[in-house]
């Protein structure tokens, strides 16, 4: 269980071999990677996050605890980038280990759903003509309250 | 009593700054915002909707009743965005 | 959309960054692999992986473009396995790249799903006192059915 | 009429092989599953249960009554367990 905040980029391949090695009772791994996307077809020059120090790293260790509570699994691991980033660029990771899938799965998506509404990043898209804080989706909200029926 | 006050995304954009030292006697989060509000008209055009600004008092989310006392830092900063 | 059987080793990391590359309308990337897990605390030897050529691409390939079909995906990987492997490795990966999660997460699972009861592969567990055919479960069965609904 | 019959996983080891030509009549792949099982002793324990015995017809997969006119490859296999 492992949470990282960090302005550098981070290696999939990497984090998932040392999420599972050695450890002979992982028969699944989920990850989530979510990229900088262009949605306007060229225009995006950027894509900047800011975050909350130190309330960051709290609100997403309480979530990763929240899962592991929740779910069976062996491992965990959450990085979430800051500052300046390229289109195409990885923004954050998350990746849950369980003997089954249907854990691995399951956990991977209620710490993306958490993650989205309570940990303290904003996006803000920056374009030729200027900048724009993206908007909060009521669907991110949707999203995390099926897990509390 | 004295707080930190930390601002964040475009809430700190139309404050125009990130971080300050407030000396209040609020009682709540809301007393703070109101208090803020009639200070200046930066702060009014940052908390005009208080349904799209969310609220941190020592880095755990509160509610906008929330009381003041005991705490050390504010934030204020709209719905998150990150994932 | 693209389907690998393979004796050889997979990297994660390398299959997912080939998948999303020059595409800047990938927001969310959701990946799965499947490990060989030793259930005995130490008594597994290897896993033997067999399967029916021909049928086995054919399949996996059909599934995948059920998955296509129903989600909106920019891109999708299969791989997997086959031979002997040993316990902790990587037997097999599904990866779906979308713009947003709640796709990427979905077709993930529909092709794990599929895959687990509609791609002929059996595997057989090597222990010291013999082999022994692993059982198919009935929950996987359930597992699949829940996206006819 | 001549089919390559194609056997896998623990089918595979109880008929002892994994590929044979059969010259048969059978109309339905039960018919062929009932001619090979009193042929001899080993299909009869690769076949005793066929809850638990898969088929495919040229890589497809189908169901006991299927009718096996025009097929040229069988397959008999248990459930999967890929993954």
């Amino acid at each position: 269980m492992s949470v990282s905040v960090q302005a550098e980029d981070f290696d999939l391949g990497v984090e998932v071999a040392a999420m599972t090695s050695g450890n002979p009772d992982i028969g699944a791994v989920v990850t989530f990677i979510g990229l900088v996307r262009d949605t306007t077809g060229g225009a995006l020059l950027s894509m900047e996050l800011e975050h909350y120090p130190g309330m960051t790293e709290q609100a997403l260790s309480q979530i990763e605890q929240a899962a592991t509570k929740r779910w069976s699994l062996n491992a965990s691991r959450v990085i979430h980038r800051y500052g300046n980033l390229q289109t195409g660029a990885q923004i954050m990771m998350v990746a849950t280990a369980s003997a089954h899938r249907s854990d691995a799965f399951e956990a991977a998506e209620f710490l993306m759903d958490y993650l989205k509404t309570d940990a303290p990043f904003w996006k803000k898209e920056h374009f030729k003509e200027g900048g724009e804080w993206v908007a909060s989706k009521a669907a991110d909200d949707a999203a995390k309250d099926r897990w509390s029926s | 009593m004295q707080l930190d006050v930390l601002y964040f995304a475009w809430v700190r954009e139309r404050i125009g700054l990130a971080k300050e030292q407030v000396t209040t006697d609020a009682q709540t989060v809301a007393d703070l915002v109101k208090e803020l509000s009639v200070r200046e008209e930066r702060y009014q055009a940052a908390f005009q909707d208080m349904t799209v600004v969310k609220v941190a008092i020592d880095q755990t989310m509160v509610s906008l009743d929330a009381p003041l006392k005991g705490a050390r830092e504010v934030a204020f900063f709209p719905p998150m965005t990150g994932g």
